[in-house]
């Protein structure tokens, strides 16, 4: 079990090189900055998707439509799903939902999933056999961006539609690729919070889960530039493999070295609750801090009335290749890049996503209240 | 018996008659002798941390030192018990995070059951303990696969269990072991629980393994033939090496939890930690020889560590890299500076 | 002297079947057997295929990379060490091979030289450490893993370099149905079972492992043998590493780890039935073992086991296969009578959880 | 007298830390010559030739071979020079074949390959040299006997075709047909020109096979003398600096034997059967047989560590039914195994500590540790054991004082009835007349004891009976003080032909 929030990260910056950004203590050096794509997902965060706004995960921002008229076949369908993981809450969640949409679809006669468990050499083995079961559309949730690129290819080419989401891969021969806007624009939601609430020359703190994850590294990199330009004293950046107790050590650690902390900055809020217990324990107020969409976060958030923002990276990505599936295959058209918006839950909208009754790594943004078999199926 | 007579040295074993049993004075030198070096590297480390961050030895912040090494060094103590027994438990880290996860479980349908969340979480320990106990030592599997095999059941089972998302938390009752404490201590402010159950644990290790039982158990873990001949029940005693082994991961887990709260990760590679802080106190992997003390004082040496390397603000990546260094020169040295005492 | 022949015979002779029944066929080959028999059964119950050409291919294609390592990792702990360390090498390795190569064809064989070549290193320094330093193998291997754990979190966050066409397509073409990376894995288990049972160097890993001291004092250099052994053992990771990336088309710094090749490797060793204090063992058993890991997983894959579960499930069959290793040997002893001295501590007995660490430091 | 001296020690000294164990030993081994050393337990005689082999380097002093100074840092060394040392503790792998053991390091090959088949043509040559038949190149080493493992390490000696050879009391965990069959061995590699250096405890063995004999005493050279020109009695008074008299105890009179304590009717297991054996109160049975006739076995049997399958055992008139050693010692059991390293000892534990283990295994019982350690003290002395202090690690006493360690932990146990394997294997004079005179003083005390023992002499003289075993059956039974040759033939099943002189015959032999 790795990154508690192992999530997307979008085919582009992949494509185009990127610049270099300054190296700052305790980060790595951010070889994913990429400029362009940058700015493209601040952009995105002001611009109306379209499709039902009561259904985000159905919108799209900017889409380009491509015609799939050549994929049409009647159904019953067999569709197969080369998942990277369920190793963490954020995955099962996710693939709950999943699961749950695949029921809302009767002519999805057939479902058939391969978990890699984290491993690339599985995850391509696995896409290789999916080639020969008669798979009328194939989804993958790649496990790493670069190295299942070639396996992904190989699939395309058997003529069957290829859906991709959360991470990319580096080829355009996928029907679509679906992701929220991004990790930069994660990133920088949070950044831009801190920013908001603290001077010039406030120490920050960031706590990332772990180095090597791309859509992390983007979180991170899109932070770093923010934080740049706002003159924050960024005093350190330190890999907590979601391990509350590492998470708590070090945020004591740093509020004895550096004499108190004025923010939190975080890449994904597995543990948020940990620092901010480590402020508690010292005995000291909880400086601003930035978490995700987890309910124990947000309980937390509420009852103490943090000054607090939660990006997320909304699970309900997890219905949209099922229905993009089933648009193609019914030849209706979709989104070559189909990029759902990413909303951030602030003071104002956080009554909207507190779910008492729900588990505390439960994330707010499945999307999923209306599905079949909520809440239990969520719940247990 | 891998131990080689030859190229020790050994003052003249002929010195006539018996001489009487040496003071506790020469005996507590002859310990010392043995475990010194864990004991001077644990000097230097804190010595070096209270430079970089000088309130480090005000009491409370030392308190809080102990108070997250705690966990490690109750671990640490089961650990030994095993190791000295000759034998290998891989299966304590993954224990540990089945602790937490179950106690949340628990805790989840009762909500103030804290007791009952503890019973629990200790009985789960002990039979996990003792099925790696039976499965080692009636079945005669290695220990060292018996116990890989139960991490990857642990690990699999509690997930599968779970769907890979702990759900509940752990109620304040239950979490004060780990984060609570006595408040209002004089000089000290306040006397974490989890201190107080380290002190307790070791107190308890130490006095095991001077009663009857600990001789018998290195006894068994130096030789077992010669011990099964001279009436021990080998595989008795081992197998206890292994329920209380299960006993301080549940209960290292129950600190941890208490300390950060429920989360899948919380045991993750701690079976390696606790195995490394064992044998940098000097216990010999094999069995038979070592004391408990540095056993504890190794788990020590280790927080300490990871507290400088991240008082020195090294890149968090090289501090890995560093603590490899740190543990391989430690044995080595140790195992240049050690020589058994006769 | 026909004396002490004639007073001999008259003394209880142990039947020769208890030697033989030692050294010859593993186990772990029929039960390879039927582990395939009963997963196909299952499998064909389940409405599924087993034995199709593709499916079979499948199994061979994912047994490579825990294959290759697990040969390597069989001579180290025959030695009686043990290595730690794989996995983070494996990933290095992908790296370094990656890197190298970037895709330029020119490129392809100093890349494959360059990772051996690290291999070799890293094998050279466990090897120094663990016999210069007296650090036994168990901590030795471990820090060498921490240290290129640190290595890698700091210079690498993501997949890096990019393997050239001819090395990606290795990972990729078939000769008929078998995939060609499967001959390397063939290869080396091979050539390293030539080299353990038929050279010298090889006796002198059974001598060592055997008994250092004795070896020690017969003349062997011992401690070339073990570093010997530790450079096999991470040249065989470097392979490893050179073959994910050839099906990775490029590095990437959790390859090794994901696959977690550093406790399985050493369980499928002694799947095989190599013991873990050393000194006895075959690689044809770990390949066997391999193998096994391998059908049970797809077997697994294909009834759809929740990947937990399947987890789970392993760790069972690691633990009751090696039960049943022992209870084998305790069978073969009472069949040879009460053992003398020399049978009795049996490689399995209590007391080997401290396999790998025979020559414990303080000694 | 042969020639020039192939082998001379001069001066060798040689103390860990500070205390010396040998101190200007001078020695010299002619080719063609056997040169044996004697001494008494810890006297520094295998620490000597283990200079001499490499194995330690010496303080002071030189080796000289041919008359050249030689210095040995590593075994091999001594080895290329053609020295090749018998240890006390075996040299062999036992997972690997007799070729392979002979062979270790030295394998012949071809570009690093190994010729196997060569490999185990030589060594079948050498064995069929030694007229060794019973086992093949091809067995696995720890498939065979102590004796023919002590067949292999000479068989790895010559195959170094070393022209010294050291043997560290290879006899002594041999029966004496056994050793008298490696004597014999001893002498034709004599004859084959070799200078043998030959370590023993038992003096029949020494006059029966040396041509000189050197005694040590407290790592002092007391003595080199001409084997002609000397007796027993005078070695063994050099050897603990005083005469010993009358050297077995006196016998049980028909009078001290009381009740039976211990008794088996029609025991057996998979290496036992039909064994019907009574051992009185103040009684020392004596078992003989040939190695491997199952006296171990029968120990281990009534001990209950591999526990008879049929029949029944009695402890004083109670039907006990032991099933571990545990269940052995609650019975009131004791055995004193052959075995001191693998079975007697945890060799990294103190002496005291060793002492006290199968009390500690009894559990709660007698727990106060002053008087455990009074306990301690009262057998140390009782067993004249020397050891620095008792917190000394057993590993670092010689090996006679180990047994003596291993005797004591039983006698703190206070068993009603006492099962001694080979209780004084690899013990000197002096250590050994005081076992039997405790032995003995225990019998009076009203124990019962099953003593095992390979060496004739000690048999004879101890047993107040003798029960004799072949091929894990009773072969009959005598009267404590028949003589060798009625043992000898119930043993073999029938009059040993062929077989040369028993070595030690006669009354006094052993002392
Ligand atoms: N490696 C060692 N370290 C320290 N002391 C040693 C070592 N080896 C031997 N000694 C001591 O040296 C002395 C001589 O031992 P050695 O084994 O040579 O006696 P020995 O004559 O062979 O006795 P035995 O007849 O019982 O074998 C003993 O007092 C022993 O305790
Ligand atoms: N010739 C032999 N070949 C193989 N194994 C043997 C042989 N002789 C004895 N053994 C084994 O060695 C062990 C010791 O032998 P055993 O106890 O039967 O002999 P013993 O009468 O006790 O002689 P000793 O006490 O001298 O060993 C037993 O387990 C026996 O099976
Ligand atoms: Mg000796
Ligand atoms: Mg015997």
């Amino acid at each position: 079990t790795d990154d508690s929030d192992d999530s997307g990260d979008d085919g582009g910056d992949e494509a185009t090189g990127g610049e270099e950004a300054p190296d700052i203590q305790g980060g790595t050096e951010s070889e994913f900055f990429d400029q362009a794509e940058m700015d493209a997902q601040l952009a995105m965060r002001d611009i109306e998707p379209e499709g039902p706004a009561d259904k985000p995960w159905e919108q799209a921002i900017e889409p380009e439509y491509v015609d799939t008229s050549q994929y049409a076949t009647p159904g019953p369908w067999k569709i197969c799903f080369s998942n990277a993981s369920v190793d963490n809450p954020w995955r099962q969640v996710g693939f709950k939902t999943m699961q749950a949409e695949v029921e809302l679809h009767p002519e999805i006669a057939d479902f058939v999933v391969l978990d890699a468990e984290a491993e690339d050499d599985k995850q391509i083995s696995d896409l290789e056999s999916l080639a020969g079961e008669g798979c009328n559309a194939i989804i993958v949730s790649p496990n790493t961006t670069a190295t299942l690129t070639p396996a992904v290819e190989a699939a395309c080419e058997t003529g069957v539609p290829v859906i991709v989401f959360d991470r990319g891969v580096n080829t355009d021969c996928p029907v679509t690729f679906i992701k929220p806007i991004g990790g930069y624009a994660f990133g920088a939601d949070a950044a831009e919070f801190l920013v908001e609430e603290l001077d010039e020359g406030d120490k920050v703190l960031a706590l990332r889960i772990l180095p090597g994850v791309d859509v992390l590294e983007t979180r991170f990199a899109g932070a770093q530039t923010i934080f740049e330009e706002a003159g924050i004293d960024l005093v350190g950046a330190e890999f907590t493999e979601g391990d509350p107790a590492t998470t708590k050590s070090i945020v004591t650690d740093y509020i004895q070295r550096e004499g108190g902390l004025d923010g939190i900055w975080m890449d994904a809020g597995a543990t948020a609750l940990a620092a901010i217990e480590a402020f508690e324990d010292e005995g000291l107020d909880v400086p601003p801090i930035t978490g995700e969409d987890q309910q124990d976060f947000l309980q937390k958030w509420q009852e103490d009335g943090l000054t607090a923002v939660a990006p997320t990276y909304p699970t309900y990505q997890w219905r949209t290749p099922v229905i993009a599936a089933v648009k193609i295959l019914s030849g209706e058209q979709v989104p070559a890049e189909w990029n759902l918006p990413q909303p951030k839950i602030t003071e104002d909208t956080l009554e909207d996503y507190i779910q008492p009754d729900m588990p505390p790594l439960h994330y707010a943004l499945c999307g999923c209240e209306d599905m079949p078999g909520f809440p239990e199926r969520w719940q247990e | 018996m891998s131990t080689t007579t030859v190229d020790v040295p050994e003052a003249g074993a002929e010195a006539g008659e018996v001489v009487p049993v040496p003071s506790a004075g020469r005996r507590v030198w002859a310990a010392l002798g043995r475990t010194a070096p864990v004991f001077a590297v644990l000097a230097v480390l804190l010595v070096w941390i209270s430079i970089e961050n000088p309130n480090f030895t005000d009491p409370p912040v030392f308190l809080s030192f102990l108070k997250r090494a705690a966990p490690l060094a109750v671990l640490a103590a089961g650990q030994y018990l095993v190791i000295v027994a000759g034998e290998f438990d891989l299966s304590v880290g993954s224990l540990v995070t089945v602790t937490v996860v179950v106690a949340a479980e628990v805790l989840a349908d009762h909500p103030d059951g804290t007791v009952r969340a503890m019973a629990t979480v200790l009985a789960l320990g002990a039979v996990v303990g003792l099925a790696n106990g039976l499965i080692t030592t009636r079945l005669r599997v290695p220990s060292f696969i018996t116990t890989l095999g139960m991490l990857l059941i642990l690990e699999g089972a509690v997930d599968y269990w779970t769907d890979g998302a702990p759900k509940g938390a752990l109620s304040e009752d239950f979490r004060a072991l780990g984060r609570g404490g006595i408040d209002d201590v004089p000089w000290l402010e306040q006397l974490p629980w989890s201190v107080v159950v380290l002190a307790a644990v070791a107190v308890a290790a130490v006095l095991l393994m001077r009663s009857d039982f600990g001789k018998r158990l290195i006894a068994v873990g130096d030789n077992d033939r010669a011990a099964a001949l001279s009436g021990v029940s080998v595989a008795r005693t081992r197998t206890i090496a292994f329920v209380l082994s299960g006993l301080a991961a549940a209960l290292a887990g129950i600190l941890l939890g208490g300390f950060a709260g429920v989360s899948a990760q919380v045991g993750d590679g701690l079976e390696f930690e606790a195995i490394t802080a064992v044998v940098l106190g000097g216990v010999v992997l094999g069995g038979g020889r070592g004391s408990v003390v540095a056993a504890v004082a190794g788990a020590l040496t280790l927080e300490a560590l990871f507290t400088l390397l991240n008082l020195l603000g090294l890149a968090a990546a090289l501090q890995d890299a560093v603590e490899g260094l740190i543990i391989i020169a430690a044995v080595a040295f140790a195992a240049f500076r050690l020589r058994p005492d006769r | 002297m026909n004396a002490l022949g004639w007073l001999r015979s008259a003394g209880r002779r142990r039947p020769a079947g208890s030697a033989g029944s030692r050294r010859n066929v593993l186990p772990i080959w029929p039960a390879l057997g039927i582990v395939v028999a009963v997963g196909w059964i299952a499998v064909t119950i389940d409405g599924g295929s087993f034995l199709t050409s593709s499916n079979l291919t499948n199994v061979l294609q994912r047994s490579v990379a825990l294959g290759i390592v697990a040969v390597g990792q069989t001579v180290a702990i025959l030695a009686g060490s043990l290595d730690l360390s794989v996995a983070y090498l494996i990933s290095l390795s992908s790296l370094v091979a990656a890197e190298t190569m970037d895709g330029r064809e020119s490129m392809l064989v100093p890349a494959i030289a360059v990772t051996l070549a690290l291999g070799a290193g890293v094998g050279l320094v466990n090897g120094l450490v663990i016999t210069k330093l007296r650090v036994n193998a168990f901590i030795a291997t471990l820090g060498t893993a921490l240290i290129l754990k640190g290595y890698l979190a700091d210079n690498y966050s993501r997949p890096a370099g990019e393997v050239t066409e001819r090395w990606e397509s290795f990972g990729y073409t078939r000769m008929g149905p078998v995939p060609v990376s499967v001959f390397l894995f063939a290869g080396v288990a091979l050539v390293v079972g030539f080299l353990l049972r038929r050279t010298r160097w090889g006796y002198h890993v059974y001598a060592v492992g055997g008994d250092e001291q004795v070896s020690a004092l017969s003349g062997l250099r011992t401690h070339r043998v073990v570093i010997g052994a530790h450079v096999l053992c991470s040249v065989t990771a470097a392979l490893t590493g050179l073959f994910l990336a050839s099906r990775l088309g490029s590095g990437t710094p959790r390859v090794g780890t994901d696959g977690g090749y550093d406790l399985e490797s050493i369980a499928a060793v002694v799947l095989g039935g190599t013991a873990l204090v050393g000194g006895k063992g075959r690689v044809n058993g770990t390949v066997a073992a391999v193998l096994v890991l391998a059908v049970l997983d797809n077997v697994f894959n294909q009834l759809e086991v929740d990947p937990f579960l399947k987890q789970a499930l392993r760790g069972v069959v690691i633990i009751a296969a090696v039960a049943l290793y022992a209870r084998r040997r305790l069978a073969a002893r009472d069949e040879a009578t009460a053992a003398p001295p020399v049978d009795a501590a049996g490689p399995v007995g209590p007391g080997t959880g401290a396999a790998g660490t025979p020559e414990v430091a303080t000694a | 007298m042969p020639g020039a001296p192939l082998l001379e020690m001069r001066g060798i000294t040689k103390a860990f830390l500070g205390s010396v164990v040998l101190s200007e030993v001078d020695l010299t081994c002619a080719a063609g010559e056997v040169h044996a050393v004697v001494g008494e337990n810890g006297a520094g005689k295998s620490t000597l030739m283990k200079v001499l082999a490499g194995a330690y380097p010496p303080d002071a002093g030189e080796v000289l071979i041919d008359g050249e100074p030689r210095s040995f840092h590593h075994p091999v060394q001594a080895q290329a020079a053609g020295v090749a040392i018998i240890y006390q503790e075996f040299n062999l792998l036992p997972e690997r074949t007799v070729a392979e053991n002979v062979f270790v390091g030295r394998e012949p090959a071809r570009f690093g390959v190994v010729d196997r088949r060569r490999m185990e043509a030589d060594t079948a040559r050498l064995l069929d040299e030694l007229g060794e038949r019973s086992f093949s190149p091809r067995s696995r080493v720890g498939d065979l006997s102590v004796a023919q493992q002590q067949v292999v390490e000479v068989v790895k000696a010559r195959s170094l075709d070393a022209r010294i050879l050291v043997m560290d009391e290879p006899t002594a965990s041999l029966a004496d047909e056994e050793a008298s069959a490696l004597l014999d061995l001893v002498r034709r590699l004599r004859d084959a020109g070799m200078a043998v250096l030959y370590i023993s405890h038992r003096m029949p063995e020494v006059f029966a096979v040396a041509d000189r004999v050197t005694v040590l005493k407290d790592g002092r050279r007391v003595a080199t003398l001409a084997v002609a020109d000397t007796t027993p009695p005078q070695l063994v008074a050099k050897m603990v600096g005083r005469e010993l008299d009358g050297y077995v105890p006196p016998r049980a009179a028909p009078a001290e034997l009381g009740e039976v304590r211990l008794r088996v009717r029609g025991g057996g297991n998979q290496a036992l059967d039909g064994i019907d054996l009574e051992v009185r109160a103040g009684e020392i049975v004596g078992i003989g047989g040939l190695q491997g006739a199952g006296r171990t076995e029968l120990a281990r049997a009534i001990f209950g560590a591999d526990p008879f399958t049929r029949g029944t055992v009695e402890v004083d008139g109670r039907v006990v039914r032991p099933r571990s050693p545990r269940d052995g010692i609650a019975a009131g059991l004791g055995f004193l195994t052959e075995d001191r390293k693998e079975e007697g000892l945890a060799l990294a534990q103190s002496v005291k500590d060793n002492a006290l283990l199968g009390l500690r295994s009894q559990g709660r019982r007698r727990t106060d540790t002053g008087s455990r350690t009074a306990t301690v003290e009262r057998l140390a002395e009782a067993t004249e054991l020397r050891a620095r202090s008792l917190d000394q690690e057993v590993r670092y006493l010689s090996g006679g004082n180990q047994q003596k360690v291993v005797l004591a932990k039983w006698l703190a146990l206070d068993p009603g009835v006492l099962l001694f394997d080979e209780p004084t294997r690899g013990i000197d004079v002096g250590a050994k007349a005081a076992i039997h005179e405790l032995m003995r003083d225990l019998a009076r005390s009203g124990k019962a004891i099953v003593m095992i023992s390979s060496e004739l002499p000690e048999l004879i003289g101890m047993s107040d009976r003798i029960v004799v075993l072949r091929e894990g059956r009773i072969a009959g039974e005598l009267p404590g003080g028949a003589t060798e040759h009625e043992v000898i033939a119930l043993a073999a099943g029938s009059d040993p032909v062929g077989d040369g002189p028993a070595p030690g015959d006669g009354p006094e032999a052993d002392g």
